[in-house]
């Protein structure tokens, strides 16, 4: 595939003092994703990055679901916004996709309807006394990555390469629609061909798999998602996107929202336990990564330390694959060693039933 | 005495023949329906057989008809059937005059001048007249050669195509009346005696040929003859010729109040097996003369029915519009043949279908009179107004069945073969009728006045077309109309209206109550058809405009200000192809009424 | 001496601009930025709706300019076009007594619609790849292989606020319908779906041919515009519409999408507006002066349009426009000073 | 096997021309080709006795069969009446009682 129109999409991607917002579902699905993205920067990239304890949910997931009213989540927006300027930034760099989403599109509609900015910095002073200042630079935590993404390369101990094979590994990339299809010019690559992840696949020696179901959603959805009775249409997008991808035998997913990678990863388990397909080798189900665990994974970082046991479908083949050590007996062991329970047996994650993971308290 | 071994090919063919006519004919008797049956026994001892008789010889015979039609076709017929006829019986009266009352077996009487060579007593006069006789067979024979060759000399722009069984029967009876001819002048010649033909041919053929080569002749002749006869006695009921006898009991069945059904029955083997081909039918056929669609009028329909390779194609490419069954000189029901075969094709019963007729009544207004618009005449509001005006005019209250829309009177379906469907539509609409307590019930639709009169069993209400209505509205004075000469009008007669349903005077009197009638070229039972019909589900857009286009120009030929029909379809068809102004019956009553003091 | 008229363009309208003026006794010079002269029309295989060979209508044209002894320059490129001026990108004047502009348009560039992947799959193709294909009697897919279904996608570039084209480019429709035939004839067994938003067919027997093409050649007209193409696995380009006329959504594998270009205003448009005057339409077409009598005027005296200069046009309209131009450059040169 | 989460995944609805099976669309076409010629005009459902008494939609329903999504069809047009008030407005010409007829006919019956 000719890609070199992801060239047209550029976007400046500040180089250094972020202001980090958190993701609520990364935080509780994936937490060690973005521990090991501070890490990164911070360790590896000797960035300065300043994760703040103060600030809150974007409730982008209340927006969407036509719970949190817009006056409500542009005055908590820029209620970051106003911590971020406190705190002494002015880079502005969010770990959620829908956050992301959020952001731009506030700040657009702030741009294009002045009178909604007046009207949320006053709701803002009124209700906490600070004062709004919009960042200078707002980017997603993937393109600050895909930023980074030679100096990674050029630190990398664990190629995206199949190390029995020598084959470079075929990567699903999946970004997530709030990236850039409100705001093709937002995303890295544009809409159709967003280059983030691919970006990084690249660098890393890895190979993109593009298949007929690409741009389609994962299902998540919000209101699809989070009512019972609609759920089925959630799962029935991840469904039409596994079934697109499984005839190019894909390694891994690699996604840069959040919710994707939650959905694309248990949603496999939920299809097996419905109608008994399985997807990937051996039905052991494709296994989704976070772009900060490929990250970390390349960068030679232990794979239970990055949370890749949080996983439903197990990580293990992948892990095999690219040649990663890791001790089996630790895979659910926390932060202190004490044991953090494990899932009940199921086709997607395979590797449970081999009883290594028998751990004793 | 009358026996000698040339009878034989002729003895076994009458045997053959007379076997397999009566095997089949107690078969289709047999297999009729108990209620068919119980009307033959019924009408067998009344008036119906002396008729019966009486159109035997008329049309079987004589086959006034196809005079009627075309007098040279009909002399062609004729002379082939009461030539034969009288051959045969005045051959009989001859032999009996030989003979007196001593029995002559069969092959006796036919070869007669074979066997009266001995005879003393001749008798010149019967060799005379049968010699006449022959002679007006042979014209028809060869009247029937020239038409194989030239059929536009018989009036006839195209004549039928054969079957193998039809051909081999064909060239049997050609050879019958040449050979007869020539065996009888060659034993003229060797033995003497013969008519004014026979003889004086005898008499030539000794003076061409040496008297060895005749008599050597003689015998083998009679052979042939034999052979012809007997040839076409055992193709006979396998070929079209099965007509000359089936025509027979089919004049009796119909004189006995037997139909054809809406499923196939047995009866319908005598209805098809009683064509001639004498390819009339082609010649009414608007789909042959407009369009040139041939093998699919009601002679190769029937035809195919008769051989069982009857196709979809053939049985639903036909207007109906009843041209062909009109001048059908045997009375085929052709229409209803048609229809109960494609049934047997296409009728599918499905209990589930159309049940959002479930308590459906969408019918507007209360009143003894009932106006069932139809679902065409939805299309010409006109004729809606127009009628909305009549009856206001007329101070009738209305109970409107289908104003804002209702269920299909079920002649469409029941046109295309599918009965049980149509049935349901028959069902419901009966029961809409009953409910709402009306006695009349007049539509502006000629199909559905079809239906309801045939299909529809609507006891104590009368059914009406809204040209007997008005006619009537204008007779009892409760509408009267402005009439004037200068208003020219032609009528084009809707096909189900007029060979449908016979109604014919009723919109020409309403017309003539307004205006001057001009006829145009077809009209009354001759009318054409619009092309548009609803029976015919092969023909294209383009062919039925070209249909329509033939039509018009005839009604615009008359020179008539405004054309008038009575029919939604034939209003809409027309209106297609003509610039003319083309209105419903009901329009010009309308826009016509005598507004009241 | 004859009055001089510079016409910019040699492309068919231009030819016969030039042709017409001369014959009304004028000087016409043609600039054409090409190396040679046809335009458009040149690259093209068979015109709508007669199938008739593009180059019976231009090589007639080539001759009669060359038999006329018409002033051509080719090479040339228009920079600048002042009162009585025209300016080359060599920095030439030339002087001149009235301008024709017959630049005529661009094609609309189907990378912008990245949604369809033209340029990134191999069996993405353009209306105009098509009609080269066509010439070269190479028409295949990327593999060599005869495509058994076809897609064509009407509108690419054309009333689409997406990419700032909100007008008609009016000759695609019946350009969709022509491949197909011609895509049929060359492949009979293959299924060709047309897939439109609209089908326009607006001028004496297209709509002929648009019957004929569903009729006698089968060809499917989906109403719904593609949304989206993706490669499959054997090189095939999946597509994703929707059956408007059906209300459910239509996903298929196609050996071929064909995009009916559209045609978008040159971008040279607006350094030749700002520097003669001449006002330009919101489309970046050049705005006629009215769009009646005085359709071949431009908002400027002295300054004239012809062909799809001013908006997208057939043919027979830039021709007629071409010879109507002459007569209103002779009234203004002869009358209107 | 088939775990009751309380809810079942959606079907697609999506016409897909890859897996339908085109032989009985092709059939009907190549019987009546001007059926390829609708443009969609709706003249046929709006007009339709059939239509005003149920959801009966003949434009959409050969429309979907032509795409070969039978699912469905033939019960759809058992509810025509074929009262021919649609071929006489149809602005292609297109004989809708025959269509009626094919889709039957291929789909079911007869």
């Amino acid at each position: 595939m000719r890609r070199s129109n992801w060239e047209d999409y550029q976007k400046s991607i500040a180089d250094d003092h972020y202001y980090y917002g958190r993701s609520c579902i990364r935080q509780n699905f994936f937490p060690g994703s973005e521990k090991a993205f501070l890490e990164i920067l911070a360790k590896e990239l000797g960035r300065d990055i300043y994760d703040d304890p103060l600030h809150s949910s974007c409730t982008g997931i209340g927006y969407h679901s036509d719970i949190v009213p817009l006056d409500t989540i542009m005055a908590v927006v820029a209620r970051q916004f106003a911590l971020m300027d406190e705190a002494g930034y002015e880079n502005f760099v969010t770990s959620c996709i829908t956050s992301f989403g959020i952001y731009t599109e506030i700040l657009s509609t702030w741009e294009e309807f002045p009178e909604t900015e007046e009207r949320a910095a006053k709701t803002l002073y009124e209700a906490t006394g600070r004062k709004l200042v919009k960042p200078k630079n707002m980017a997603h935590t993937s393109d600050v990555i895909f930023h980074f993404r030679k100096q990674i390369a050029e630190k990398m101990c664990r190629p995206l390469i199949n190390v029995t094979t020598g084959e470079p590994l075929r990567v699903v990339e999946h970004i997530g629609c709030h990236y850039a299809k409100i705001f093709p010019k937002k995303g890295i690559g544009g809409s159709e061909f967003p280059y983030v992840l691919a970006g990084m696949i690249e660098s890393w020696g890895g190979e993109v798999v593009d298949y007929p179901e690409r741009r389609h959603c994962c299902g998540f959805g919000f209101r699809n998602y989070l009512v019972q009775a609609n759920r089925g249409y959630s799962v029935a997008n991840s469904q039409k996107k596994l079934d697109s991808m499984a005839p190019y035998r894909p390694d891994f997913i690699v996604c840069n929202c959040p919710g994707c990678s939650m959905f694309l990863d248990k949603w496999q388990y939920t299809i097996a336990e419905m109608e008994g397909t399985t997807y990937g080798e051996g039905g052991q189900g494709i296994p989704v990564l976070t772009y900060e665990e490929m990250a970390g994974l390349v960068l030679g970082y232990d794979p239970w330390q990055l949370g890749m046991q949080m996983h439903q479908v197990d990580v293990e083949p992948l892990l095999n694959k690219m040649g990663v050590q890791y001790d089996p007996t630790t895979k659910y062991l926390g932060k202190n060693g004490k044991y953090i329970g494990k899932p009940a047996a199921a086709a997607v994650n395979n590797c449970n039933d081999v009883g290594l993971y028998e751990i004793k308290v | 005495m009358f026996y000698s071994h040339f009878c034989i090919p002729f003895i076994v063919g009458t045997v053959i023949l007379f076997v397999t006519i009566l095997y089949r004919y107690v078969m289709w008797i047999a297999d009729l329906p108990k209620s068919d049956k119980r009307l033959i026994v019924k009408g067998l001892f009344t008036t119906a057989t002396l008729r019966s008789i009486w159109e035997t010889i008329r049309e079987s015979l004589l086959h006034v008809s196809i005079f009627k039609r075309n007098a040279l076709l009909g002399y062609m017929h004729c002379s082939l059937a009461f030539g034969w006829f009288l051959l045969i019986v005045v051959g009989w009266i001859e032999t009996t005059a030989y003979m007196g009352a001593e029995f002559v077996p069969l092959q006796g009487h036919v070869f007669f001048r074979y066997f009266a060579i001995g005879i003393d007593n001749h008798i010149v006069t019967f060799d005379h007249i049968m010699d006449a006789l022959l002679l007006f067979v042979l014209s028809g024979v060869a009247l029937a050669w020239f038409k194989r060759l030239k059929s536009k000399h018989l009036g006839m722009r195209k004549t039928t195509k054969h079957t193998i069984g039809d051909r081999i029967a064909l060239s049997f009876l050609w050879f019958i009346f040449p050979t007869r001819l020539v065996a009888e002048s060659i034993t003229a010649a060797v033995y003497g005696g013969g008519g004014f033909v026979t003889a004086n041919i005898g008499a030539a053929l000794n003076n061409i040929l040496p008297a060895s080569l005749l008599t050597g002749a003689f015998e083998p002749i009679w052979w042939i003859y034999s052979c012809a006869l007997g040839g076409f006695f055992i193709a006979m009921p396998h070929s079209r010729y099965m007509h000359i006898f089936t025509e027979v009991p089919l004049i009796f069945l119909r004189n006995y109040r037997l139909r054809v059904r809406q499923s196939q029955s047995s009866y319908d083997n005598f209805q098809v097996q009683a064509c001639s081909r004498c390819g009339i039918c082609i010649d009414a056929c608007q789909l042959q003369s407009q369009l040139g669609h041939n093998n699919v009028q009601s002679v190769y329909f029937l035809r195919d029915r008769r051989a069982n390779s009857l196709n979809m194609n053939v049985a639903s490419d036909c207007l109906m519009c009843g041209r062909c069954a009109d001048r059908c000189p045997v009375g085929i029901d052709l229409n209803s043949l048609r229809l109960n075969s494609r049934a047997a094709m296409r009728n599918m019963p499905n209990e589930r279908r159309y049940n959002y007729f479930n308590a459906l009544d969408r019918s507007t207004g209360e009143g003894k009179v009932g106006y069932f618009a139809g679902c065409m005449t939805m299309l010409t509001p006109h004729t809606l107004t127009a009628m909305q005006t009549i009856f206001t005019a007329a101070g009738e209250d209305v109970w409107w069945a289908d104003r804002d829309g209702g269920v299909c009177c079920g002649r469409p379906l029941r046109l295309t073969g599918e009965t049980d469907s149509a049935n349901k539509m028959v069902q419901y609409n009966t029961a809409l009728f009953r409910k709402h307590g009306i006695t009349t019930l007049v539509t502006s639709c000629p199909i559905c006045l079809k239906t309801f009169r045939e299909d529809y069993n609507l006891e104590g209400i009368e059914i009406l077309h809204h040209s007997q209505y008005i006619l009537r509205l204008i007779n009892s004075g409760k509408i009267s109309l402005q009439h004037s000469d200068n208003k020219t009008f032609t009528y084009h007669d809707p096909c189900e209206l007029g060979r449908g349903n016979g109604i014919y005077d009723e919109p020409r009197s309403v017309i003539t109550a307004i205006g001057t009638l001009i006829e145009p070229k077809h009209h009354h039972r001759d009318s054409l058809c619009c092309g548009s019909s609803l029976a015919n589900t092969v023909i294209s857009d383009s062919e039925q405009i070209t249909i329509s286009s033939s039509l018009t120009l005839e009604l615009e030929a008359t020179g008539a200000k405004t054309l008038v029909t009575a029919c939604p379809l034939c209003k809409k068809a027309l209106g297609r192809t003509t610039q003319q102004k083309i209105v419903d019956l009901s329009e010009i009553v309308a826009t016509n009424l005598n507004t009241k003091p | 001496m004859s009055k001089r008229v510079v016409v910019v363009g040699g492309g068919i309208s231009g030819m016969q601009t030039a042709l017409s003026l001369k014959s009304l006794g004028f000087e016409p010079l043609i600039l054409e930025q090409s190396r040679q002269l046809g335009g458009k029309v040149a690259d093209w295989h068979l015109l709508f709706p007669s199938f008739t060979p593009a180059e019976e209508v231009t090589v007639p044209l080539i001759r009669a300019v060359r038999q006329n002894g018409i002033l051509v320059r080719l090479g040339c490129k228009v920079v600048s076009i002042e009162s009585r001026r025209v300016i080359l990108c060599s920095g030439e004047r030339i002087d001149c007594d009235a301008v024709v502009l017959c630049s005529g348009s661009t094609l609309f560039d189907a990378t912008i619609k990245e949604e369809y992947g033209y340029g990134i799959y191999d069996n993405v193709y353009t209306s105009a790849d098509i009609e080269k294909m066509m010439n070269n009697e190479c028409v295949a897919t990327a593999s060599g292989a005869a495509p058994e279904r076809i897609a064509i996608l009407h509108c690419v570039g054309s009333r689409d606020e997406k990419v700032c084209q909100r007008h008609c480019s009016k000759v695609c429709c019946i350009t969709g319908v022509k491949q197909a035939i011609e895509l049929k004839k060359l492949f009979p067994k293959a299924e060709i779906f047309n897939f439109y938003m609209d089908i326009r067919m607006f001028g004496p027997g297209y709509e002929e041919l648009y019957r004929q093409a569903q009729i006698d050649y089968n060809i499917h007209f989906v109403r719904g515009r593609i949304s989206e193409a993706s490669p499959l696995m054997d090189g095939r380009v999946q597509i994703k519409a929707e059956d408007t006329l059906t209300g459910r959504p239509l996903r298929m594998s196609v050996d071929m999408l064909v995009l009916m270009i559209g045609m978008r205003a040159n971008d040279d448009n607006a350094f030749l507006s700002s520097s003669s005057g001449a006002e330009l339409a919101p489309n970046g077409f050049f705005k006629s002066r009215n769009s009646f009598v005085d359709n071949v005027l431009s908002t400027k005296d002295g300054i004239f349009l012809a062909g799809t200069v001013s908006s997208p046009k057939t043919i027979g309209q830039s021709l007629n426009e071409a010879t109507t131009v002459a007569h209103r450059v002779a009234e203004y040169l002869n009358y209107g000073n | 096997m088939a775990t009751n989460f309380g809810f079942s995944i959606s079907k697609p609805r999506v016409i897909d021309v890859d897996t339908n099976n085109l032989k009985k669309s092709n059939e009907i076409l190549a019987a009546l080709p001007e059926l390829q010629s609708c443009i969609g005009c709706g003249s046929c459902t709006a007009s339709c006795t059939a239509g005003n008494l149920t959801s009966y939609n003949f434009r959409k329903v050969h429309t979907l069969v032509r795409r070969g999504e039978y699912a469905g069809a033939y019960e759809e047009m058992n509810k025509c009446m074929l009262c021919g008030k649609c071929r006489l407005l149809c602005p292609r010409g297109i004989n809708t009682r025959r269509v009626v007829m094919l889709i039957k006919k291929c789909l079911g019956d007869f």
